[in-house]
């Protein structure tokens, strides 16, 4: 593998190149004394910023139905955002054809739910203050800047790299003065140790969402729940109104119907083979549900049989599209 | 009713038109005898199933919920039960995670497997009696 | 919404065990429900006039039938909407009987059930919309696959009706294992007689197309209008098709299945059809010492051949006849398990062969022993209830019929099942023998069970009148049961469209949605189970259907 | 093609001429279905269940008769005969009589009052039910009979036959229905085609004193047994014995087949499996019931037949080789003597009911039809057919189907329905040279 070692400001000059073409925009963080946030920069980049300390959620949450032909993108994001915008390409939500997308080494986050945070976006949370990460960063699976066309990487001396791995990762290296050079150092960040598989039961499960007011902001802020029109909105799952009262006056119970379990346990299953774990979620949930310890632990499980991994490698088939004749014998009673 | 539903279990199973309700016809002609808290929904062919399904079934009080099809190769719609077996392996995994995997079953029933079926769904529903009983 | 709720008794089949009565009482308190009857057998005159009489009476919109299984009399109940200008997909069929009052005794428990079925069915039932059978024009062709004696019949018969027709037969000639027979039971005439005579009579018509040597290795489409790819020796041949008759009869019972019975180790250990081949070539000493062995590949659960080959006994008489007719003085002994002997003349056949001579004993053969000096049978009569130990010179097997080598290849192309033997199955074994799961393809002869020369020509040309009766209409009918796109609901994800089998669904790039191709959907609903947001459904099918069933059959009552 | 101007005439209303007729009728021909009976449905709707699926037999046929009746391209004529037949070219001129129902089937509702009100009600045998139960004389055969209406019986009548009765049907007919003036029809039809579907009698086992049909109370033949277990038959489906249900059951096969005494060297090919059936049935219905079968060799030929054949053992069928020398009446009940020729040794078996597998026979009426269309017959009744083309007759243009060319099971004679019919459609269109 390849790459060029980088110093402050090549990542920069790189993207204002691609911007001063009028034709293209970059999307990443600006940092500002308020704050640091996502955003598009059109014709200059102001004070971007590469990495971002703070998460409030997750950028593949802008790519959703992103079909512009013509307008040229470079996405600057962390790992988990670009792979929810490679799960979003395989899902046909965006048209890859104009994106370069980047992932940058991320140190892990911190809530942005969190008052009193010193605007660093360059703080190594999970070396410096991990009881203050986020339960998706503290068990991330991916935090390497290795996902995407490029990566923008970090070594063990502390020095910067950017690594293409692809045809378009290649020409975005191309835009980064310097020779490139055999990668040989130890990356700072070693690869993710895959986790216990998630166990739980109801019981938990009760008492973790027994606040929740079912109002599916979870949902609304996943980068990968992409449905124009869920099937929750309307009244077969979660009956209400006259639904409701007719299903009460039929069945003569007057529980209210158990939408919570349906709702999140259904959630989980269409996005167990596309949630990257970001934790987007939990950020989203007024109630402050756990969520990312479910949605995370179930749809890794669930990957797991197929030993396939969401965001990893654009050519990889989402499992639900495709089968072997000859697996799972295990599942078969 | 619940006390009922404590003693007996209530199980719902989805059967391919094509071969596992053809056999359970069979069976009824045969007068194969099995419980009566086995009730089937008719489904063209197994891949039909949504995983969303068992879920509902589940929470709306089955105690055990199997899902039935032809056996892999022979699918009616040549390749429909391998869809299903992927789907169905991924919602055991789930309802393992929640301490559910026994809920759920996936049969193979092909039209001629009378017997077999109703081994297989009284296998199901002595097991699942003996669990909640157990308590 | 008017739903009309309707219990059959079936005489007592559910009576039985099923409080009917207590059942229609019980459904007429429900706002939806504005008829609900028992009565002894809804299939019978009266009974169907009962409900077409309340259809009219109330303007019913939902019919409920609970009574046998919904395979059974599916076009009968229907019609009955239909003659009521209601659309027949609105009808709802509930089996208690099948599914009920004959897999349970407890009267109470199996009233709950068919209570918790029937409230199913009418909760589903209030999904329903009226579904459209699409006309559509039919090819009056036909694609005859197998070129036996059953397949002959079938596309000469079909010829005769002016309708074009595809003869595929994978040897090289036509004539199947019937060319081979010497003498066919029971007219005792030559085989190859019988279809050269077909044969030359199939050749000289100029609406059939025989393809030899050839083999099927596509095929598409629906009914009426199948396209089907043809490997043939001098090339691919693309054809259309209305239907087809598949009459690819069986393979002969491959001895060496069976170790102990030696054949393939010594020439003296022959098969029925060896000896048809052999004939004049037979060389034996002139007071030969023969054994005759029946069901060999019949009826034998260890070698997964539970089955009777209907035909073997009698092959067996005439070889032992042959035998005796070419040494008089020979020592002809046969070996069965029961003489099923019953084709027409097939039991005085048996007589007179007695009368020739032939020593017939009700035995299990263990194990045959070639020995320099004759081949060994060891046995025990169980007659006599005793082992014996029997030399001979020559040994027939009695070969019965094993499933046709090709079953699974052609099952998986048309989309039709196997039974448990591996032979084809049919929709009803008494009723609609030659139909299959799939419209406009039929089985004929040997294919779908063993049967001999008669059988297969009744087969042969009883199913091409089953399909010629389809097709001389000149249109048919397509499932409306088929998958349809709601484009608003659409992301475009495309993934019901990697995952059908069919092929059927098309992405539209501008509008960024799929569509659903009618003709190719087969209806088997996987894109929506696939679907997260079940933007793209089955009717007949759809979430909300079989949902409500679920709620039915679990909620308190 | 157009097949519509083209008539054929079906002989018989069994399961053999139903199928031939739906056939043809669903390639656009018009069929003229005869029926000597009040009903159609022939032997199978007086069968309780069908072999080897136990699917009931009622269930499986009912809808294919409402099918006939329902049918535009079929006229039904019940209760009617041929009288004559003559070739005209490709052709039949035929005299059909249509004897009187004396119910005009417009008028009647087959409400049953009538037969309530019969002054003969519950006094005659039922040939539907094998002279077991009783009928009027006004009455409908069965309550699925197809047509659903309501017939006199001309001999038993008393009006009819004696010209004095109160006539109480009349009155009790809302719909004045009932006409004692109804003196039928003959009428004289060309038919392109006919197809014969003449069914089959069983074979009466009275001359074998023996084994004491006839003589000793609870021995049956196989079809009474049928109706006995049947749900439509005298006693609605519950197997009795004047009363009482028996316990143990003793099967004889081959009563009348394979036996020349009885002049049938035949295998009758259906009797092995109907007796099969008879044994699970009652396996299946009376609690802890001894089944014996005697049998010489079981000939389960037929698809599924030989695994239904092991079940029926396995559900305690006990299945004995050889043939009862003599039934005789034991001590309240009945002893069968047989010698097991697997054992050897001879058995003395006490029974409560004996069922006779008897065989099957031409229909009589088969040799009268024969001789007005001049049909050949073999040396025991059955019409002569070419092996190779097995519903083709001696007369060109004329076929049968079914167990009238020889025994046959159900799927056996519904094959060859359509073959007959295939047969037909093939003549038909010669005929028409296109």
């Amino acid at each position: 593998m390849v790459g060029k070692k980088i110093t402050n400001g090549q990542i920069e000059g790189a993207l204002n190149k691609l911007l001063s073409g009028g034709d293209c925009l970059v999307m990443g963080f600006e940092k500002d004394s308020a704050g640091i946030r996502h955003r598009v920069f059109k014709d200059s980049l102001g004070n971007m910023s590469i990495t971002n300390h703070i998460f409030a959620l997750n950028g593949g949450l802008y790519l959703r139905r992103l079909f512009s032909k013509g307008a040229r993108i470079a996405l600057v994001l962390r790992p988990c955002e670009i792979r929810s915008y490679v799960e979003l390409v395989k899902l046909s939500q965006v048209e890859p054809e104009n994106i370069i997308a980047v992932s940058v080494d991320c140190f892990g986050t911190i809530s942005s739910k969190v008052d009193g945070v010193p605007v660093d976006p360059d703080a190594d949370v999970l070396g410096k203050e991990p009881d203050r990460a986020r339960f998706a960063c503290a068990n991330c699976r991916e935090r390497r800047g290795v996902v995407g066309d490029a990566g923008v990487r970090l070594d063990v001396s502390g020095q910067y790299w950017v690594l293409p791995y692809t045809e378009k990762g290649g020409k975005f290296l191309s835009l980064i003065e310097g020779p490139e050079e055999d990668v040989t150092v130890k990356m700072a960040i070693p690869p993710s140790k895959s986790a216990a598989a998630f166990q739980t039961d109801m019981a938990e499960f009760a008492k973790d969402f027994s606040n929740c007011i079912m109002c599916m902001n979870c949902r609304d802020m996943c980068p990968v729940c992409y449905c124009v029109d869920c099937v929750f909105n309307g009244d077969e799952y979660l009956p209400k109104g006259d639904a409701l009262f007719n299903k009460i006056f039929r069945s003569g119970s007057t529980d209210m119907p158990s939408g919570k379990e349906l709702f999140h346990l259904i959630r989980m299953y269409h996005v167990s083979q596309t949630c990257v774990g970001c934790g987007a979620c939990e950020e989203a949930c007024p109630q402050g549900i756990p969520l990312t310890k479910y949605f995370k632990g179930i749809s890794e499980r669930l990957q797991g049989i197929f030993s396939y991994m969401s965001g990893r490698d654009p050519n990889e088939q989402i499992p639900m599209v495709t089968f072997l004749e000859d697996e799972l014998k295990n599942a078969e009673d | 009713m619940e006390q009922k539903i404590e003693k007996n279990p209530e199980i719902v199973g989805f059967a391919c038109s094509f071969c596992t309700f053809k056999a359970s016809e069979m069976a009824g002609s045969l007068r194969m005898k099995y419980p009566e808290g086995v009730k089937l929904i008719q489904v063209p062919c197994s891949s039909r199933v949504d995983p969303a399904f068992v879920i509902k079934a589940i929470f709306e009080g089955a105690d055990g919920v199997f899902v039935a099809g032809c056996h892999p190769g022979d699918c009616h719609f040549i390749k429909g039960n391998y869809f299903t077996r992927r789907k169905i392996a991924a919602l055991k995994e789930e309802l393992e995670a929640f301490g559910m995997k026994d809920k759920l079953r996936l049969f193979w029933v092909s039209a001629a497997e009378a017997r077999r079926f109703v081994e297989k769904v009284t296998e199901m529903y002595n097991d699942i009696k003996e669990k909640k009983n157990g308590r | 919404m008017k739903t009309g709720i309707f219990i059959c008794h079936c005489g007592h089949n559910i009576k039985h065990t099923v409080d009917v009565a207590g059942l229609s009482e019980y459904f007429r308190k429900y706002p939806q429900v504005t008829v609900s009857e028992d009565y002894p057998f809804l299939c019978s005159e009266p009974g169907q006039n009962m409900i077409t009489d309340s259809i009219e009476k109330h303007g019913l919109d939902r019919v409920i039938v609970a009574s046998c299984a919904p395979s059974l009399h599916g076009e009968l109940f229907k019609d009955l909407l239909r003659k009521k200008d209601v659309n027949p997909f609105l009808l709802r069929r509930v089996s208690i009987r099948e599914h009920c009052s004959w897999v349970g005794d407890d009267m109470e428990e199996n009233t709950e059930k068919a209570k918790r079925l029937i409230l199913s069915g009418l909760y589903g039932a209030a999904h329903f919309i009226p579904l459209e059978e699409k006309q559509v024009d039919v090819n009056k062709s036909a694609l005859v696959l197998g070129g036996g004696v059953s397949g002959l019949s079938a596309a000469l018969f079909l010829s005769k009706m002016d309708m074009q027709v595809y003869l595929v037969e994978e040897t090289p000639e036509l004539g199947g294992r019937v060319r081979e027979l010497k003498s066919v039971w029971p007219s005792r005439k030559n085989g190859a007689d019988i279809i050269a005579e077909m044969e030359n009579e199939l050749k000289a018509r100029d609406n059939v197309a025989i393809f030899t040597s050839s083999k099927l290795t596509n095929f598409e489409g629906f009914f009426g209008n199948y396209q089907a790819t043809i490997d043939t020796p001098n090339g691919e041949k693309k054809v259309m098709a209305g239907g087809v008759v598949v009459a690819i009869g069986f393979t002969p019972f491959d001895p060496d299945i069976k170790p102990e019975l030696g054949y393939g180790r010594d020439p003296r250990i022959v098969t029925t059809l060896d000896l048809e081949r052999m004939a004049d070539a037979l060389k034996l000493p002139d007071k030969p010492r023969v054994a005759v062995l029946h069901c060999i590949g019949s009826r034998d659960e260890q070698i997964g051949r539970p089955y009777c080959s209907r035909i073997c006994c009698i092959n067996a008489l005439r070889a032992a006849e042959g035998i005796k007719e070419r040494y008089p003085d020979s020592y002809v002994e046969s070996f069965y398990m029961d003489m099923r002997a019953h084709p027409r003349g097939g039991e005085e056949f048996f007589e007179d062969t007695q009368e020739k001579g032939v020593l017939f004993t009700r035995a299990n053969i263990a194990e045959i022993i070639p020995e320099p000096e004759g081949v060994v049978l060891h046995g025990e009569d169980t007659l006599l209830d005793e082992v014996f130990e029997r030399g001979f010179d020559l040994v027939v097997l009695s070969i019965g019929m094993s499933s046709p080598a090709t079953s699974r290849d052609i099952a998986s192309l048309l989309k039709i099942s196997l039974d448990k033997d591996k032979f084809f199955l049919e929709a009803h074994i008494k009723l609609r023998p030659f139909d299959t799961a799939v419209k406009g393809i039929f089985i004929a002869g040997s294919c779908s069970g063993p049967k001999d020369v008669e059988e297969s020509i009744s087969h042969g040309r009883a199913s091409a009148l089953k399909l010629y009766g389809f097709l001389n209409l000149g249109y048919a009918f397509v499932d409306p049961f088929i998958s349809i796109v709601d484009p608003k609901r659409c992301s475009g994800c495309r993934m019901c469209e990697q995952a059908c089998v069919a092929k059927a669904i098309k992405f539209d790039e501008d509008k960024h949605v799929v569509h659903v191709e009618e003709a190719a959907c087969m209806g088997c609903g996987l894109c929506n189970a696939t679907c997260p947001s079940s933007a793209i459904s089955l009717k007949g099918y759809v979430d909300t259907i079989i949902g409500d069933e679920i709620s039915a059959l679990l909620e308190a009552m | 093609m157009d097949n519509s101007g083209k008539n054929v005439l079906v002989v018989g209303g069994g399961i053999g001429g139903i199928t031939a007729a739906l056939e043809l009728a669903s390639c656009g021909i018009n069929v003229s279905m005869v029926e000597s009976g009040p009903s159609i449905g022939g032997r199978m709707i007086q069968l309780d269940k069908t072999f080897p699926t136990l699917d009931c037999s009622t269930c499986t046929l009912s809808p294919k008769m409402v099918e006939v009746s329902l049918n535009h391209n079929i006229d039904l004529m019940s209760v009617s005969q041929i009288t004559h037949m003559a070739r005209k070219g490709p052709g039949f001129l035929v005299g059909i009589k249509k004897n009187p129902r004396y119910v005009d089937p417009k008028k009647c509702t087959a409400c049953g009052t009538c037969s309530e009100a019969c002054v003969m009600k519950d006094r005659i045998p039922h040939e539907f039910n094998m002279m077991l139960g009783k009928r009027a004389a006004i009455y409908m055969p069965f309550p699925q009979a197809i047509p659903q209406k309501y017939l006199v019986d001309p001999e038993r009548c008393l009006f009819v036959s004696r010209g004095k009765c109160k006539k109480a049907c009349m009155d009790a007919c809302e719909t004045g229905a009932i006409d004692f003036e109804d003196k039928g029809e003959e009428l004289e039809a060309y038919f392109d085609s006919i197809v014969l579907a003449p069914g089959f009698d069983v074979y009466d086992p009275t001359e074998k004193q023996e084994l004491g049909y006839g003589t000793l109370p609870g021995v049956v033949t196989g079809l009474e047994f049928e109706r006995i277990c049947s749900v439509t038959g005298p006693t609605g489906g519950d197997i009795l014995l004047n009363g009482k249900e028996p316990k143990r059951f003793y099967f004889i096969q081959c009563v009348g087949s394979r036996d020349r005494q009885s002049g049938a060297r035949y295998c009758s090919r259906v009797c092995c499996m109907y007796t099969a059936k008879h044994a699970s049935i009652v396996k299946d219905r009376v609690k802890d019931a001894e089944v014996y079968v005697s049998y010489i060799d079981v000939r389960a030929y037929g698809k599924g037949y030989d695994e239904f054949y092991k079940t029926t053992q396995e559900n305690g069928a006990l299945y004995i080789r050889g043939i009862p020398g003599e039934v005789v009446e034991g001590d309240g009940c009945l002893v069968v003597r047989v010698e097991d020729m697997l054992t050897g040794e001879m058995r003395e078996i006490e029974t409560d009911m004996v069922v006779l597998a008897t065989g099957v026979r031409p229909r009589k009426a088969t040799a009268e039809l024969c001789d007005v269309l001049s049909i050949e017959c073999d040396d025991y009744g059955f019409i002569k057919v070419d092996a190779v083309a097995p519903s083709q007759t001696n007369v060109d243009g004329i076929f049968v189907c079914g167990m009238g060319s020889g025994p046959k099971d159900v799927p056996d004679t519904v094959a060859s329905g359509g073959e007959a019919a295939s047969r037909c459609m093939e003549y038909i269109v010669k005929g028409t040279g296109s």
